[in-house]
């Protein structure tokens, strides 16, 4: 591969890589927004919502 | 349909744990194993459910499927309750609906298979389908445990201290659904404590101490 | 049958790739092995080029068995194994089955990492393909001869550290013309075929053999 | 950092950060290629030298992944903090990807200078160790089924991780050295001219700003991910049957 070559593989799996951060991320958020959003039509309520202790 | 044992005898351990031991169940008939703890109610039913040797007698199923053994006519549900908890409840119930399907036997029980979400909604776990099962309280697990009996049809039922765990709710539906299988013409073996509120002829075990055999050689 | 056979396929693949499976943890197994061996023998590209197969193949070995004693334990502490032994399926049948899907996620990554790692120990690239190759032919024989460690030590607890002892001295054939075949791709004064071909070879032995073996030490665990 | 220590407080600021996050990280990066792209050639290396403005900001990236986490173990252990596993596990797979990409590319820009894809030089070595602490403790974390009980182990590896890396570092230098093979070549070549370390600091300001944006938004996932679980456990207790 000439030089060309190396800096486009380069930069493509950047790309690649990077790009699939993000699509992991927004993909992953809406999934987990339709969840939360499923279980609040059951009308589930979380437990106390100010309790700081608690990460939810 | 008929399950009988003649001069049944079962070695665990080393131990001889009951010898020359007879029963028979009719097509309809439940039997309940009364005994104390150890007295080997649980190992007659693994025993019958080939997941033990039988050292000495002999187990036959007249009425039975032809080429298709005996324990593929049985629905074992013991101590253990065979949950992935990685798994969703009704992944876990739709795995053992497919693995324990069988058209032969499924053709000699009375009552046809239901699928898995109905099947969770006559235990009462309906709502918890798509939950990981990682979740589920003791009682709900065995629901869960219990459900298997619905989704595959087979006519002879060994359950091993069903009620452990279960709430007054959960007590009654088992019931229900035991007695609706012996209505349809099922079998039934049930190891327990609790007294049955079903017609049942008992069988105890442990009343003789098995006198220990010089030389036993396992089968 | 079949459709059973599917069903336990996809629910073995399922669950070793959730959360608390044990799908990747062979790659990176493999990848760590890879990794430290340089730093015992040296950076020496031209040393660890003549060394790489074989580093190569005992990475796949030692990753392939790690994941193996629970393939069976699991099963039986819950239960499962009990009701499995109630299905159509004959028990030769299932632990094929799981055999195979054990292969496909702790296996084939394996295979699929090979490449990347052979770049590490200064394989020519070229030779990298036949690397991949002889991994693919001789790693289904580590898990399947594997599944016989798993299956004797089903009911031990601490059977995870007896699987390797028992097992390694099986896989000696396979580690021989394993590691010939990828050096014949790698340096290669041999054709790769001739050694290729019995690695193929053993893997068909260990696919079929294996699985029957296995069965057998599984009803042990009944009594 | 403690005012919005609470995490339905963090949602909300988070949400209305997130939009302006992704935008700055866009816009810099964008800026940062022009850039790159417009500064002249290394005398030396020719056009190779563009790999280096992405591959140096992933090593960067890498380590400050690494130091995110780290800080984010002692929040667990120390204080507490109801946030501070959230933020380390949101941050373990976006460092590992970003070490695998100073990997990869430093694979890439070694080919043409050096003529093997990969050398046991000393600084790409510590970074291929990094990405194996990486792979633990993302394996650590999935072997947990409760989030919240993986939470202190996971701290626990991380810290001892941290600890360890200067440590890993001085002797992967002195194992270099030691060896000395004749084929390595020093990394980082002479001192980068003026021209070319204004592109490469605009890259990595991009490379931070992006891995901010993508590590607040895997941080919203993450708490809504243990909300599902609370509400589904909560579902489950207080299911009642329907007959």
């Amino acid at each position: 591969m000439s030089h060309i070559g190396f800096i486009a593989a380069a930069y493509a799996i950047t790309a690649i890589v990077l790009a699939g951060l993000v699509a992991w991320v927004i993909v992953d958020g809406r999934i987990q927004q339709a969840a939360l959003g499923e279980l609040e039509r059951r009308g589930i309520r979380r437990t106390g919502r100010q309790r700081g202790g608690e990460a939810t | 349909m008929k399950l009988t044992g003649r001069d049944l005898a079962c070695i665990r351990g080393g131990r001889l744990v009951f010898e020359a031991l007879d029963f028979r169940v009719d097509a309809g008939m439940l039997l309940q194993l009364r005994g104390r703890n150890g007295a080997g109610k649980s190992t007659l039913l693994r025993l019958i459910a080939g997941l033990a040797r039988i050292a000495e007698g002999e187990l036959a199923l007249e009425g039975g499927a032809p080429d298709v053994p005996v324990k593929e006519h049985i629905h074992y549900v013991g101590h253990l309750d065979a949950i992935k908890p990685a798994l969703s409840v009704v992944e876990n119930l739709a795995f053992w609906a497919r693995l324990l399907e069988g058209e032969e036997v499924a053709a000699l029980a009375g009552r046809a298979a239901i699928d898995p979400p109905a099947a969770l909604d006559a235990m009462g776990i309906g709502p918890l389908a798509d939950f990981p099962a990682a979740i589920l309280s003791a009682g709900q697990r065995r629901r869960l445990s219990l459900a298997r009996l619905l989704v595959a049809a087979r006519p002879v039922w060994l359950l091993d201290e069903p009620t452990t765990a279960l709430d007054t709710d959960g007590q009654a539906c088992l019931f229900a659904m035991v007695e609706r299988h012996l209505s349809s013409g099922g079998l039934a073996l049930i190891a327990t404590h609790v007294d049955l509120p079903l017609p049942a002829a008992t069988l105890t075990l442990g009343v003789r101490q098995p006198e220990p055999r010089p030389e036993v050689e396992p089968a | 049958m079949i459709g059973a056979i599917a069903m336990l396929f996809r629910r073995e693949t399922t669950l070793a790739l959730r959360v608390g499976g044990g799908a990747m943890m062979g790659a990176v197994f493999f990848l760590t092995i890879v990794a430290i061996m340089p730093f015992a023998v040296g950076p020496d590209l031209n040393l660890l080029q003549r060394i790489g197969p074989a580093i190569l193949w005992v990475g796949a070995l030692l990753a392939t068995l790690i994941g193996l004693d629970r393939l069976f334990q699991a099963d039986h502490e819950d239960g499962s194994l009990d009701l499995l032994t109630m299905t159509e399926l004959p028990l030769a049948v299932i632990v094929a089955v799981k055999a195979a899907a054990h292969w496909v996620t702790t296996g084939l990554p394996l295979v699929i990492a090979a490449p990347l790692l052979g770049l590490m120990l200064n394989v020519e690239p070229a030779a990298l393909g036949a690397v991949a190759l002889t991994l693919a032919a001789g790693t289904p024989a580590l898990t399947f001869i594997g599944t016989i460690g798993a299956a004797l030590t089903v009911a031990l607890r601490r059977g995870g550290l007896l699987v390797p002892i028992l097992i390694l001295p099986l896989t000696v054939p396979v580690l021989i013309f394993g590691v010939s075949a990828t050096n014949a791709a790698v340096t290669g004064p041999m054709a790769v075929s001739t050694p290729l071909t019995i690695l193929a070879g053993l893997t068909l032995l260990s696919v079929v053999l294996a699985p029957i073996a296995a069965a057998a030490a599984l009803r042990l665990a009944f009594d | 950092m403690l005012e919005f220590a609470n995490p339905t407080r963090f949602m909300a600021l988070s949400r209305s950060v997130l939009p302006w996050l992704w935008a700055a990280a866009a816009g810099v990066l964008a800026i940062g290629l022009v850039l790159a792209f417009r500064a002249p050639a290394d005398y030396q290396q020719g056009l190779t030298v563009l790999i280096m403005y992405i591959h140096v900001p992933s090593a960067w990236l890498a380590m400050m992944c690494y130091a995110v986490i780290a800080t984010s173990s002692v929040g667990t252990l120390v204080w507490r903090h109801p946030l501070a596993d959230v933020s380390a596990r949101a941050a373990a797979p976006i460092g590992a990807c970003f070490t695998f990409l100073a990997l990869v590319t430093g694979s890439l820009w070694g080919k043409p200078m050096w003529g093997t894809w990969w050398v046991w030089d000393a600084r790409l070595t510590s970074v291929l160790l990094l990405f194996l602490m990486y792979l633990g403790l993302i394996a650590l974390w999935r072997a947990f089924d409760d989030p919240a009980r993986a939470a202190r182990p996971v701290a626990i590896l991380a810290l001892v991780g941290f600890v360890n890396i200067p440590i890993i570092k001085f002797s992967v230098d002195w194992w270099n050295t030691l060896h000395q093979p004749a084929s390595v070549f020093r990394f980082d070549g002479p001192t980068i001219d003026p021209s070319m370390l204004w592109p490469l600091m605009v890259m990595a300001v991009a490379f931070t700003l992006l891995f901010l944006a993508i590590h607040v938004a895997a941080m919203r996932n993450e708490i809504l991910r243990r909300r599902v679980r609370a509400m589904r456990v909560k579902a489950a207790s207080t299911l009642v049957p329907a007959e």
